[in-house]
C-alpha cells in the first residue's frame, strides 16, 4: 500500500518538477511547480509529518507561489519573450553530469546501510512543537528576524524610486 | 475482505455521497438565493419553472451546459481550462475535514463521517482556503481582459489579507481547544460543555468577516463589482464554466466556511437528542444553513467596501484585533487554564 | 404627511461601534421587507388594468344609436353603416399629429353624392401616443383604448386598419364604456393618498 | 530497495533536477523556481531521514528552509521586479553589469 502511494507521488512529483524545468512558458513553469509543491505536501503527509504537510500547504503552495504568480502576471511578457526557454548548450552539457552525479549517489545510497531508528513520534504536531519552542527556541527566533529582514529588505527592492 | 479494503470502500462511499450532496445542495442553493433576495425586494423570485420554481436550478444547468464555448482571443488555453478546476478543486476538497456527526457503527465497523480525519484539519482548512486564490488569478489571467485580471488581482489581494487574520482567528479556538483536529474541536466543546463563540465572540465576528471576504459576499465582493467590472475575473468564460466559478466560490466555499464556523465556535454536532440517532445529524446542518442564510441575508442587505478600504480594514483593524484576543487568550488560558 | 430630517451623525459611538447597532438595524430592515407580502404583478398570468385615460392602441366609436344629436345632422352627407366606424375622413387627427407619416385616411363620393372612408390606417410604430389625434376628432370616433400589449412579429402586424380600430372601439366601449372618466380607480384610495381636494365656489 | 531509500533517492533526484535547472534556464524568474525546487528536495530528504529515525529535528530544519525560501523569494522578486523596472528585461545572460 504504502509503495502504490509513493509511486503515484513521486511519478506526480517528477513530471511536474520535469515539466517546471523544460517547458518554456514561465507561468506553464509556475504551474508545473506548484503541482510539484503539492505532491511533495502528499509525500510529508504518507511520511507521517503532518505539520510539516500543512506547512508545506500553506507556506509554499500559498504564500511562495502566489509571490511568483503576482509578479510573473503583472509583468508584461511580450518584451521578455526572447528570454523563455532553455540554453541548449548547457543541456547538453549539463544533463549527463546531473545524470552521473545522480548515479554515483544512488549507488551510495542503495549499497550503504541506513542507521537504526532511535525512537518513535506519537502526535506529531505535538511533538514537533514542542521541539521548536525548547531545543530550537534561538534558530527559530534567529528565523524571525530572517523573514523580518527579507520583509524590510522586499519593500526597499520593490518602491518606486520618487 | 481486509481492513484496507474496507476503509478504502467506506472512503469511497463517504466522498460519492459527500460530493452529491454538496454540488445538489449548492445549486439549490443559488435558486434559495435567487427567492430570498427577491422576497427581500418584495419581488417573487424565480416561480415559473416548476412548483415555486423548485426546477430552476436544473433549467439554468441545461442551459449552461448546452450553451457554445468560447474561447476569448489571445487566451492561454491550457491554463485557460486548468482555472475551473482550480477554482472548485479546493472548494470541494474544503469538506474533506468536515466532521458531520459522531462516530458509529455499520455491520461492525466503525464510521466517522468524515472524510479525512487527519491531526491539521484546521490547517488544510487555510491551505484549501488560500489555494482559491489560483482559480481566480488564473481565470484572469489566462482570458487576456482587463477587467478580468483586475477583477482577479483584486481577490487575490482579499484572499491573501484575510487569510492571514483567518489564521490568527482560529489560533484562539486552537488554543482553547488544544488541538488542530476538527473533530478534536468538537470533542473539546463538548467536553467543557460550553460552544467556543461565549469565549470568543471577537474571534467568532472577525471570522465571519474573513468568511464573507473569502467566499466573495457582499460587503467584500469588489472582485466582481457588478458595477465596475461587469462580473470580474469570469467574464470571459462561457457556458457551465462560467457557471463554476460562482457555484465553488459563493456556494461550495460558503457552505464549507459555514460548517468550519459551526465546528469552531458552535460545537459542531452537540444539540438536544431530538430525533435520535439523526439528531446530530440535524443539528450540523440546522446550525450550518443558519450561518448560510445569514451570509446570503447579509448579502442582500449591505452595499459594497471601496477595494481600498477592504484591504486597509483587513491589515489595519481586524488583524491587530485579531492578536490582540490570541494574547489575551493566551495570557488568560496561562494563568487560569487547567492543565 | 410632512418631511421627516434625520440628522445622522458622522461617526458612531463607541458602544454603537461595538455591537453592531447600524448593521443590525440595517439587517431588521430586510427582515422585515423578507416577511413583507411580495407585491408583484405575475404578469402574463395577472394582468394589471390601467385607469380609463391610459393612452394605448387607438380605436373608432361605431355608429351604433349612441351618437350625439349632432352627428345626426350629418348622417345625410356621410355614408355610415351600423356598427361600422363613425369617421367622417376630415383629417384632423392627421394634422394634428406631430408624426407625418403616422396616418393614412382615403376616402370616396359614392354616386348618390355621399362620402365613404375606405381607409383608415394607423401605423402604431411611429406612434408616440400623445393622444393629439383623439382631442383633434370632431365627431368623436377616435379614441385610445386600454390595450397595451402591442408587440407583434412582423412590423405589418404593427399597423392597424379600420377593422381592428373599429373591433377595439367597441371592445372597448363595452368594457369600461360605463366607467366614469378619472385617473384614479377608488376615489377614496386617492384622497387617502394626496390628500382631499377642496373645489373652489 | 526499502521505502526509506526510495524516498531518499527521490529527494535528491528533485534537487539535481532543480539544479539542472537552474543552469539551463534562461529566465530569472524561472531560475528562482529551479532553486525552489531544489529547497524542496532537501526538505524531502529531510523529512523522510527523519520519519525513519522517529524523530522531530529533521522536520524542524524543514520548517527552517521554508522560513528561508520564503525570505529568498521576498528578496529575490523585489530584485527582479526593480531590475524589471529598471533595465525592461529579465534574461540571466543580460546582467552582467555592475552599473550602467
Amino acid at each position: 500500500m504504502e509503495w502504490v502511494i509513493f509511486s503515484f507521488l513521486s511519478l506526480w512529483l517528477l513530471v511536474s518538477v520535469v515539466g517546471a524545468i523544460f517547458v518554456r512558458n514561465p507561468v506553464h513553469s509556475i504551474l508545473f511547480f506548484l503541482s510539484s509543491v503539492l505532491a511533495i505536501a502528499g509525500l510529508f503527509l504518507s511520511l507521517g509529518a503532518e505539520l510539516i504537510a500543512g506547512l508545506q500547504l500553506i507556506i509554499y503552495a500559498v504564500a511562495i507561489v502566489v509571490f511568483y504568480v503576482l509578479v510573473i502576471t503583472t509583468i508584461p511578457w511580450e518584451k521578455v519573450k526572447r528570454f523563455e526557454g532553455i540554453y541548449k548548450r548547457e543541456l547538453i552539457f549539463g544533463l549527463p553530469a546531473v545524470s552521473i552525479i545522480f548515479g554515483l549517489i544512488a549507488y551510495l545510497i542503495i549499497r550503504g546501510n541506513l542507521a537504526e531508528p532511535v525512537g518513535t513520534v506519537g502526535d506529531n504536531v505535538r511533538e514537533v512543537g514542542r521541539t521548536l519552542f525548547t531545543s530550537y527556541l534561538f534558530p527559530f527566533e534567529v528565523a524571525s528576524v530572517i523573514l523580518l529582514v527579507a520583509m524590510i529588505g522586499a519593500i526597499l527592492l520593490g518602491r518606486k524610486e520618487e | 475482505m481486509t481492513e484496507v479494503g474496507v476503509s478504502l470502500i467506506v472512503t469511497l462511499v463517504k466522498i460519492v455521497v459527500l460530493l452529491g450532496v454538496a454540488l445538489g445542495v449548492s445549486a439549490y442553493l443559488t435558486w434559495f438565493e435567487r427567492k430570498l433576495a427577491g422576497h427581500i425586494q418584495a419581488r417573487l423570485g424565480p416561480s415559473v419553472v416548476g412548483p415555486f420554481g423548485l426546477l430552476q436550478p436544473i433549467a439554468d444547468g441545461i442551459k449552461l451546459l448546452t450553451k457554445e464555448s468560447i474561447i476569448p482571443k489571445g487566451a492561454d488555453v491550457p491554463v485557460y481550462y486548468l482555472a475551473v478546476v482550480l477554482a472548485l478543486a479546493p472548494a470541494i476538497l474544503l469538506f474533506a475535514v468536515i466532521p458531520f456527526g459522531p462516530e458509529f457503527e455499520v455491520f461492525g465497523y466503525k464510521v466517522k463521517p468524515i472524510i479525512a480525519d487527519v491531526n491539521i484539519g484546521l490547517l488544510l482548512v487555510f491551505a484549501m482556503g488560500s489555494l482559491l486564490v489560483y482559480g481566480t488569478i488564473f481565470s484572469g489571467w489566462a482570458s487576456n481582459s482587463k477587467y478580468a485580471f483586475i477583477g482577479s488581482l483584486r481577490k487575490a489581494a482579499v484572499i491573501i489579507a484575510y487569510e492571514v487574520v483567518l489564521g490568527f482567528t482560529v489560533l484562539g479556538v486552537v488554543l482553547l481547544a488544544g488541538t488542530l483536529s476538527t473533530v478534536g474541536i468538537v470533542e473539546a466543546q463538548a467536553e467543557k460543555g460550553v460552544w467556543f463563540v461565549f469565549y470568543q465572540p471577537v474571534a467568532f465576528i472577525l471570522y465571519l468577516f474573513c468568511m464573507l471576504a473569502e467566499s466573495g459576499r457582499v460587503p467584500f465582493d469588489i472582485q466582481e463589482a457588478e458595477a465596475e467590472l461587469v462580473t470580474g475575473y469570469h467574464v470571459e468564460y462561457g457556458g457551465m464554466r462560467f457557471g463554476a466559478f460562482p457555484l465553488a466560490e459563493w456556494y461550495l466555499n460558503v457552505m464549507a466556511l459555514s460548517a468550519i464556523a459551526v465546528v469552531l465556535f458552535f460545537g459542531g454536532w452537540s444539540g438536544p437528542n431530538i430525533l435520535g440517532p439523526l439528531s446530530p445529524y440535524f443539528w450540523f446542518l440546522a446550525k450550518m444553513f443558519g450561518l448560510v442564510f445569514f451570509v446570503l441575508w447579509l448579502h442582500w442587505t449591505l452595499p459594497r467596501f471601496q477595494a481600498r478600504d477592504v484591504t486597509e480594514i483587513a491589515w489595519k483593524i481586524m488583524l491587530p484585533l485579531a492578536l490582540v484576543n490570541l494574547v489575551v487568550t493566551a495570557v488568560v488560558l496561562y494563568m487560569f487554564g487547567g492543565e | 404627511m410632512g418631511i421627516r430630517k434625520l440628522n445622522r451623525k458622522d461617526y458612531l459611538n463607541i458602544l454603537e461601534a461595538i455591537f453592531f447597532i447600524d448593521f443590525l438595524k440595517g439587517l431588521s430592515v430586510t427582515l422585515r421587507n423578507l416577511l413583507r407580502r411580495p407585491i408583484t404583478t405575475e404578469y402574463p398570468e395577472e394582468k394589471l388594468t390601467p385607469p380609463k385615460r391610459f393612452r394605448g392602441a387607438h380605436g373608432h366609436f361605431v355608429w351604433d344609436g349612441t351618437e350625439p344629436p349632432s352627428l345626426r345632422a350629418i348622417e345625410k352627407f356621410m355614408s355610415f353603416e351600423k356598427g361600422k366606424s363613425r369617421c367622417v375622413a376630415c383629417y384632423m387627427c392627421q394634422t394634428a399629429c406631430p408624426m407625418p407619416s403616422l396616418f393614412r385616411i382615403e376616402a370616396v363620393q359614392l354616386p348618390d353624392g355621399r362620402k365613404k372612408v375606405t381607409r383608415f390606417d394607423m401605423n402604431l410604430l411611429n406612434c408616440l401616443f400623445c393622444g393629439l389625434c383623439v382631442d383633434a376628432c370632431p365627431v368623436g370616433c377616435l379614441t385610445m383604448t386600454d390595450l397595451y400589449e402591442l408587440a407583434g412579429y412582423s412590423r405589418r402586424d404593427e399597423v392597424l386598419n379600420m377593422e381592428k380600430l373599429e373591433a377595439f372601439g367597441i371592445d372597448y366601449k363595452n368594457r369600461r364604456g360605463n366607467e366614469p372618466d378619472r385617473i384614479w380607480p377608488k376615489d377614496e384610495e386617492r384622497e387617502k393618498l394626496w390628500g382631499k381636494i377642496e373645489w373652489s365656489g | 530497495m526499502s521505502l526509506e531509500k526510495a524516498y531518499i533517492l527521490l529527494g535528491i533526484l528533485v534537487f539535481l533536477l532543480g539544479l539542472l535547472g537552474v543552469m539551463i534556464r534562461k529566465n530569472l524568474i524561472t531560475i528562482l523556481v529551479s532553486t525552489e525546487i531544489m529547497l524542496n528536495g532537501v526538505n524531502l530528504v529531510l523529512v523522510a531521514v527523519d520519519s525513519y529515525l522517529g524523530r522531530v529535528d529533521g522536520q524542524i530544519f524543514a520548517l527552517f528552509v521554508l522560513t528561508v525560501a520564503a525570505a529568498e523569494v521576498a528578496v529575490g522578486l523585489g530584485l527582479i521586479v526593480s531590475l524589471f523596472r529598471l533595465k525592461g528585461y529579465e534574461g540571466s545572460s543580460e546582467i552582467v553589469h555592475l552599473r550602467d
